[in-house]
């Protein structure tokens, strides 16, 4: 049997790094092969050149025994590939059907794709109104917008570039529904995620990325998860440990706490309360886009709330702003890391400055004390094995996990009473992620309250001691993180969101 | 010394078709005039101010041995220059301080209004005369009394309507203004402003006169233009000129109208019946010879005091501060 | 084919040599333009540059210089806090007429008083007119969110007709037989904005400008405020997560740059200008957003670059009377000098290269 | 004081042409804002359109002709900004500014020697019957071609933007343009293609301005008309048909200041001159209640790194 898709030797180098280096293997006609690699392996790299975004510099493939080299996008459709983004291509003021219009080579009238729209996405258990403004979908609808725009074009093969990480349990069920759906159809997928387990229960081959090097295949039927994960690293992991002990007093605790969405097409939280001991970790769940977004920013006072909505140590803070509130003990780090948690044009000294000024005595009268910042800077540098020539450097010429290293340690370093994090290891690699998730847990050992929002469902095990999740911005009850299942993770996580398989 | 340099600051571009364009017209008359043995040098688009203090400062250092500042606005800085070049002679154009080596002059336009206004109380059937005024300083204001005077004297029943531009060029203003006028039953319009807009407004409205302003606007002849006032400056520029180079230059007071030669009247086209014309070529002489003052009593103000006696004619002073309308005309100067 | 590939840091190198580069550009291509209008492109580029600085008669430009460019850096120091965080207050040109209304308003209100308060009550009233005048956009923007690029734009046609029916009305010069415009202020010792030292153009509006160039340089490098200015430019989520208040620095910024820009227009109208007239405003405000590009927003930039555009004014005057260029060969020539800047501006953050895949975005 | 001299029928026909420039001109530029382009350039593309259409106008004596050579040469000035921002990748409102200043130098130096000639007459729609009907004959016939035009190309435009694929690709490029790119639209070709039509319809209401509406060339005849069309885009929240309906509001109050003043109301002409832009500011204000907002991606620099 020939090979749908046969690669060899691909290389693609960017200045500073080879991103694809002498990649080689195939994918045979519906199989669903899986490619693993740290950060930066080089995943994304290989299937954007599948997909003829990114011209690679030497190395060639072949579809069905045919030479195959794609200029752009519209030739890699046409020869069938489809592709679902790792970061969505989605134009959020357009409705559904504009969006799926304009990933095709020749959409046909919108009333008529409108009907192909509602017929494939019934056909494939994805129930979709063509006619709503992508902006207002959930991000599991967002995706199902993707994923019907490939497969409106009955593709052969279907790249899917970590399409989990912003799903619940349920909905990677029905995802994966779908995709045997396509995969008894004869159709191939070529499926990247970080997301072990997943792998194991869909893939049928793994193709193992290190440095942009092909360092491993294996049936990941038959590897573990942890075998899978050191193959991927090439060194044995790390398992972050803690110390317990009993919580101490109430440090943060939010009170029926509502406030409208800033932006336009953002979640309103409703009537959240909770409660932080000092030495205690509560873990948030929840999907992308159910207001924890909104939750950080109340918490870091970008958005102001009632006084009493928000308590920290018994005093009122709702109502002020992130300076006070730093001075007071509590720290927060958000989820996006370039251009909200750092500026990506600037230093890290002048990153540094950015939340230090006020516990790191770097403002003071309101002029700077440079370095202070500097000195600061090194301190996160040096602690946080953050890999960077220096504190002059902009934060945009980090790696994403270092950068992350950077914004996390720049938070734990300030010794918070009260420290909340989004997404503290979101596109992180295995290794970096246990040094933070350590800092975290170091963190709580030494008194403090510490809330971890996150979509990871085994990080939030691996850390918290209590354990809620967010659906549409509302809050579940909190349970002990102790022996939850993922069903019950699942349910409190809002199940599916609405969103059945449709019965076929 | 061979060539007499001679310098002319500008208000705006030589290219406005209007009154810089005149002033250069006027340059290069005098450029034409002596030939060899003179140098002009201009300087478009100075602002008032600093700016046109600067421009004559570095005309003066340049060697220039007389310099035309042809603004009312320059006229500050005229004097403060001439203070620190005496050996330097300044014409100020419009304005009114004089000093040992500054001379003012300007152009009695009120005079040739007053053969529009006649030519135009004649010929409108609507008695309605539009006029558009640029800015309601003494100037334009002489220029609507004049005119409204002389057309009342030959149709007593007009009525002129007026519209401030507020700009002294913005040609798709002026054409809203002169559309606008034209709209509202004026089947003449009058301009204070230097763009020919008006003149295409009123060719496309059919049965609309105008008359050229600063320039002749022939091209809009026979009709809508039937007539123009045109700023002749050459006269004036070449006298001084040959005064500087003859040694004879002295400091005076320049204000001249159709005699000298300064006002020039534009031919009277043939859609003007021929008594009219006449009518006006005869006042026009009577004005140039100076048997006749544009403002001769009785007048009386806009609200209804005395003016002028009968026979008695408004001296220089009044017509060069004029803040007043004469009595009929409607509606208030802005202030 | 050429391709562009973003530096991981801004070069310094280039950060200094583009301006040089840019200035070059202009003399090669503006010297092409003048050559094509009959001029010695040579003698041309010497009028403009060099007559003026070190001519014969550079003893009466240098300080002409100081002059001419001290508004525009006054007012550019101001935009360019704005422009920095991403408030683009395009209608500084409104509030110098406002600035300098107010501030000959107070001082013609004294007339003929004298008396040492008059002259530091006008400065305050300029900053204020000028201040009041940027709040309106300013106010707009935070209350309802709109525009403010149009706003300030639209404000600057309704100064202008306020200042014609100033010079006509209210500050008319009694004494001015009914011709439009104030008294002049340099006639009026207390209101008199004098050079400080004769024959330097050093006036108290020059001296500000120099103040608010340090200043700004303070502000911007070391005071905390700066530092939040720059980072809402660069992030403005960042800059709201470090606790910066939107609404408060859209108000500061436009506050301070209407402060500058009616300081500037108060020190024209009591020095160099000395009276409201109907066409006081000569584009000063306008080209200050000039000024404040060519000197990258940077507050030693902005003072070279006001100095560098105040010398092709006077330089361009020369080169008209003394070679009969027209004025708009020297209009298009500043408009060169601002596209050459803006266009090798990109080698600071990108590098060029030969070659390579040609994607699009990438090849010329 | 006389409002019965103001005659409304012929109010709205001289409002129609007095909007059509800044009409047009703000149509170009609301395509190339959709793209995710602001260019501030407008005024200067407008005044070379103005010098363009005229020049070749008159060398020709053809109208058309004139219209053409705006078009073109409005574009060609454009293509200025669309090295700068798409190659260059400058600040687009600094590059924008650049262009107003270039574009007036350059006006005015093509400009050297048409001062004062009569450019040939734009033909006008006449239907025999139908002109001379009353109210409706004059509001809706007898204009000029170009009035039509301009009423044409806000209803193309709008089904453009509406119905079209490439209005589509348009739209999606200005709201997205990283996932346009994903996609392999070529970001930059069109937005460099929505510059080019805005710079042309930019030089087209220039040379209506200098070859209907004046009718004659001088220097700076533009006055600000380009700044409007800016403000324009803004009011009408990116919709063809609301450019239609400011600039109709814009033109109408200019036009009725003037009537009020010919009509002599005791309205100080101060004020009544101010008017035209405090009440864009005030609809501005209001307008900003409305929600629909600027294409998101708006004056940000697109740099592909691939
Ligand atoms: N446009 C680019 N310019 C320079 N370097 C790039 C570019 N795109 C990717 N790289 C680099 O190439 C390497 C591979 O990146 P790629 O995005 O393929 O990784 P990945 O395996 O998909 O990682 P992740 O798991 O984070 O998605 C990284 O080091 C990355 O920084
Ligand atoms: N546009 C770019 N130009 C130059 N170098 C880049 C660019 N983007 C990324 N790099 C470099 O490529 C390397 C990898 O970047 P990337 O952000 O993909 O990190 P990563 O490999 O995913 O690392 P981590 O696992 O820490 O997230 C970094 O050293 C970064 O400096
Ligand atoms: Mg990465
Ligand atoms: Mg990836």
């Amino acid at each position: 049997m020939t090979a749908l898709l046969s690669i060899r030797g691909l290389t693609k180098a960017y200045p500073g790094v080879v991103a694809n280096d002498d990649v080689s293997f195939d994918i045979q006609p519906g199989e669903v092969h899986a490619l693993l690699g740290e950060n930066g392996a080089g995943k994304s790299t290989l299937v954007k050149m599948i997909y003829g975004l990114v011209k690679p510099d030497s190395g060639e493939m072949t579809m069905t025994g045919q030479p195959f080299a794609p200029g752009e996008p519209k030739a890699a459709r046409a020869a069938g590939v489809a592709m679902v983004f790792q970061h969505f291509s989605l134009f959020d003021a357009l409705n559904v059907a504009e969006n799926i219009a304009l990933g095709m080579a020749e959409p046909p009238a919108m009333r008529d794709l409108a009907a192909r729209i509602r017929e494939v996405s019934d056909q494939y258990g994805l129930p979709l109104d063509p006619w709503r403004v992508v902006g207002d979908l959930s991000a599991g609808e967002r995706q199902r917008v993707e994923i019907i725009r490939c497969l409106l074009q009955d593709p052969k093969l279907l790249i899917m570039d970590e399409p989990t990480s912003v799903l619940t349990p349920q909905e990677v069920e029905i995802l994966f529904e779908t995709l045997r759906k396509l995969k008894a159809e004869g159709t191939s997928i070529l499926y990247i995620s970080h997301k072990l387990e997943e792998i194991r229960a869909l893939c049928d081959e793994a193709t193992i990325l290190r440095l942009g090097r092909k360092v491993a295949t294996c049936t990941p039927r038959d590897t573990t998860a942890r075998e899978m994960a050191e193959l991927m690293v090439g060194a044995e992991l790390h398992v972050p440990t803690r110390d317990t002990r009993a919580p101490g007093a109430v440090r943060l605790a939010l009170k029926d706490l509502s406030v409208p969405s800033p932006s336009q097409f953002g979640t309103a939280l409703k009537g959240i309360s909770f409660e932080v001991r000092a030495g205690e970790v509560l873990g948030l769940a929840g999907v992308a886009g159910n207001g924890q977004d909104e939750l950080l920013g109340v918490l870091s006072g970008e958005i102001r709330a009632g006084a009493g909505m928000v308590v920290l140590d018994g005093t009122p803070v709702g109502a002020t702003g992130p300076a006070i509130r730093r001075r007071m003990g509590l720290l927060t780090a958000p989820e996006e890391r370039l251009g909200h948690a750092a500026a990506p044009d600037m230093s890290l000294t002048e990153n540094a400055a950015l939340t230090g000024a006020e516990r790191r005595g770097i403002a003071s009268a309101g002029f700077l004390n440079w370095g202070r910042a500097r000195s600061f800077a090194r301190e996160i540098i040096d602690r946080f094995d953050v890999r960077t020539p220096g504190t002059e450097n902009a934060a945009r010429s980090l790696s994403g996990g270092n950068l992350q290293k950077f914004v996390i340690g720049r938070e734990v370093l300030q010794d918070p009473q009260v420290l909340v994090v989004n997404q503290p290891t979101w596109g992180v690699d295995a290794a970096a992620a246990a040094t933070i998730r350590q800092a975290i847990l170091d963190l709580a050992t030494g008194g403090a309250a510490v809330v971890v929002i996150s979509q990871d469902l085994d990080e939030l095990m691996e850390v918290s001691d209590r354990f809620a999740a967010l659906n549409e911005g509302r809050l579940s009850d909190i349970r002990p993180a102790q022996g939850l299942s993922v069903e019950e993770i699942g349910l409190m996580m809002g199940g599916s969101h609405g969103m059945e398989v449709a019965h076929v | 010394q061979d060539k007499t340099k001679v310098g002319f600051v500008y208000v705006g571009p030589v290219g406005d078709g209007g009154w810089t364009y005149e002033h250069d017209k006027g340059r290069q008359a005098v450029e034409e005039h002596f030939g060899d043995k003179v140098e002009t040098v201009f300087v478009e688009s100075v602002p008032e101010g600093p700016d046109s203090e600067r421009v004559m400062t570095q005309m003066a250092l340049d060697g220039a041995d007389l310099i035309f500042t042809t603004s009312f606005g320059y006229m500050d800085p005229t004097i403060n220059v001439a203070k620190k070049f005496p050996d330097v002679k300044f014409e100020h154009a419009t304005g009114y301080k004089t000093a040992d080596n500054v001379s003012v002059y300007s152009a009695r336009f009120y005079e040739g209004r007053a053969v529009q206004g006649t030519i135009a109380g004649h010929m409108t059937e609507s008695n309605v005369i539009g006029y558009i005024g640029s800015y309601p300083i003494p100037e334009v204001i002489r220029g609507i009394n004049s005119a409204y005077i002389h057309a009342k004297k030959v149709n007593p029943d007009v009525q002129f309507k007026i519209v401030w531009a507020f700009t002294w060029f913005d040609p798709a203003k002026e054409a809203d203004a002169a559309k606008v006028l034209i709209e509202q039953g004026a089947d003449v319009i009058l301009q204070h402003t230097d763009s020919t807009a008006p003149q295409a407004a009123a060719q496309e409205a059919g049965n609309v006169i105008t008359f050229g302003q600063a320039s002749d606007m022939a091209e809009y002849g026979p009709k809508p233009r039937v007539s123009s006032i045109i700023d002749n400056w050459a006269p004036y520029y070449i006298a001084r000129t040959q005064a500087v180079m003859d040694g004879t230059w002295t400091s005076t007071n320049t204000w001249d109208g159709i005699g000298p030669g300064m006002v020039g009247i534009g031919e009277i086209s043939d859609a003007v019946p021929a008594e009219v014309k006449a009518e006006a070529l005869a006042l026009k002489d009577a004005l140039a010879s100076g048997e006749y003052h544009a403002f001769t009593g009785p007048l009386k103000k806009q609200d209804g005091s005395d003016w002028l006696a009968e026979g008695e004619t408004a001296d220089d002073g009044t017509l060069a501060g004029m803040n007043f309308y004469v009595e009929g005309i409607e509606g208030d100067i802005p202030q | 084919m050429l391709r562009l590939e973003k530096r991981r840091q801004p070069s310094r190198a280039f950060a200094w040599a583009t301006p040089v580069l840019a200035v070059v550009a202009t003399m090669i291509f503006g010297g092409l333009l003048f050559a094509a209008l009959g001029k010695d492109p040579l003698v041309a580029i010497r009028t403009i540059f060099w007559d003026p600085l070190f001519g014969q008669h550079a003893f009466y430009y240098r300080p002409q210089l100081l002059v001419k460019g001290g508004p525009l850096i006054l007012i550019a120091i101001g935009l360019s806090l704005g422009f920095r965080a991403g408030i683009w207050n395009i209608g500084a040109e409104g509030q110098y007429i406002l600035g300098a209304i107010c501030g000959a308003g107070v001082g013609l209100a004294f007339y003929p008083m004298e008396g040492w308060f008059i002259f530091p009550l006008m400065v305050i009233a300029g900053a204020l007119g000028g201040l009041v005048w940027a709040m309106i956009p300013g106010l707009l923007k935070v209350k309802f969110g709109t525009n403010e690029i149009l706003v300030s734009l639209m404000l600057v046609y309704v100064a202008e007709q306020l200042l014609a029916s100033v010079s006509l009305g209210l500050l008319k010069n009694p004494q001015g037989f009914g011709f439009p415009g104030s008294r002049n202020l340099q006639q009026y010792d207390s209101a008199h904005n004098a050079e400080l030292i004769a024959g330097t153009g050093m006036h108290w509006g020059v001296a500000a400008a120099f103040i608010a160039v340090i200043f700004a340089y303070i502000l911007l490098t070391r005071h905390q405020l700066g530092y939040h200015i720059r980072l809402t430019g660069e992030a403005p989520r960042a800059a709201r997560f470090a606790g910066v208040s939107p609404t408060r620095l859209v108000l500061f910024c436009l506050g301070i740059s209407g402060a500058c820009a009616g300081l500037a227009g108060m020190f024209e109208v009591s020095g160099p200008a000395g009276q409201v007239t109907i066409d006081f405003n000569t584009g000063y405000g306008f080209t200050a957003i000039i000024v404040a590009f060519l000197g990258r927003l940077h507050p030693v930039g902005i003072l070279l670059a006001g100095l560098l555009m105040a010398l092709t004014y006077i330089g361009g005057e020369i080169a008209q009377s003394g070679l009969g260029l027209p004025a708009a060969a020297i209009q298009m020539f500043q408009g060169m000098l601002l596209f050459f800047l803006l266009a090798v501006d990109v080698l600071t953050g990108y590098r060029l290269r030969l070659g390579g895949a040609t994607k699009e975005g990438e090849a010329a | 004081m006389d409002l019965s001299a103001i005659n409304p029928v012929l109010l709205i026909a001289s409002l129609m042409v007095a909007a059509t420039a800044v009409m047009i001109a703000a149509i170009g530029e609301l395509i190339v804002e959709r793209a995710g382009v602001l260019n501030l350039g407008v005024e200067g593309m407008m005044i070379t359109g103005a010098i363009c259409g005229f020049a070749v106008a008159v060398q020709t004596g053809s109208p058309t002709a004139g219209f053409i050579a705006a078009a073109a040469g409005g574009a060609a000035l454009s293509m200025l900004f669309a090295f700068l921002t798409q190659f260059a990748l400058a600040n687009q409102v600094a590059s924008g500014l650049a262009l107003t200043l270039f574009g007036l130098g350059l006006s005015a130096l093509l400009g050297q020697g048409y001062q004062g000639i009569k450019p040939p007459s734009t033909p006008r729609l006449d239907i025999p019957v139908l002109s001379d009907l009353p109210w409706v004959g004059r509001i809706v016939f007898g204009h000029d071609l170009m009035v039509y035009f301009g009423l044409a190309l806000v209803a193309a435009t709008w089904a453009f933007l509406k119905y079209a694929r490439a209005g589509l690709v348009l739209r999606a490029v200005g709201e997205n343009h990283d996932a346009a790119h994903a996609l392999g639209y070529k970001v930059v070709r069109i937005r460099v293609l929505a510059i080019a039509f805005g710079g042309a319809m930019a030089g087209l209401g220039g040379a209506y301005i200098s070859l209907v509406r004046v009718p004659q060339w001088t220097e700076g005849m533009t006055a600000g008309i380009g700044w409007i069309a800016l403000a324009l885009v803004v009011f009408a929240s990116w919709k063809p048909w609301r450019v239609l309906l400011g600039a109709y509001l814009f033109g109408g109050v200019t036009v009725l200041q003037l009537n009020l003043q010919a009509a002599g109301i005791a309205i100080p002409v101060e004020y009544l001159s101010m008017s035209p832009y405090i009440i864009t500011i005030v609809v501005l204000v209001i307008m900003s209640a409305d929600k629909s907002r600027a294409p998101a991606s708006l004056g940000r620099i697109f740099h592909a790194t691939h």
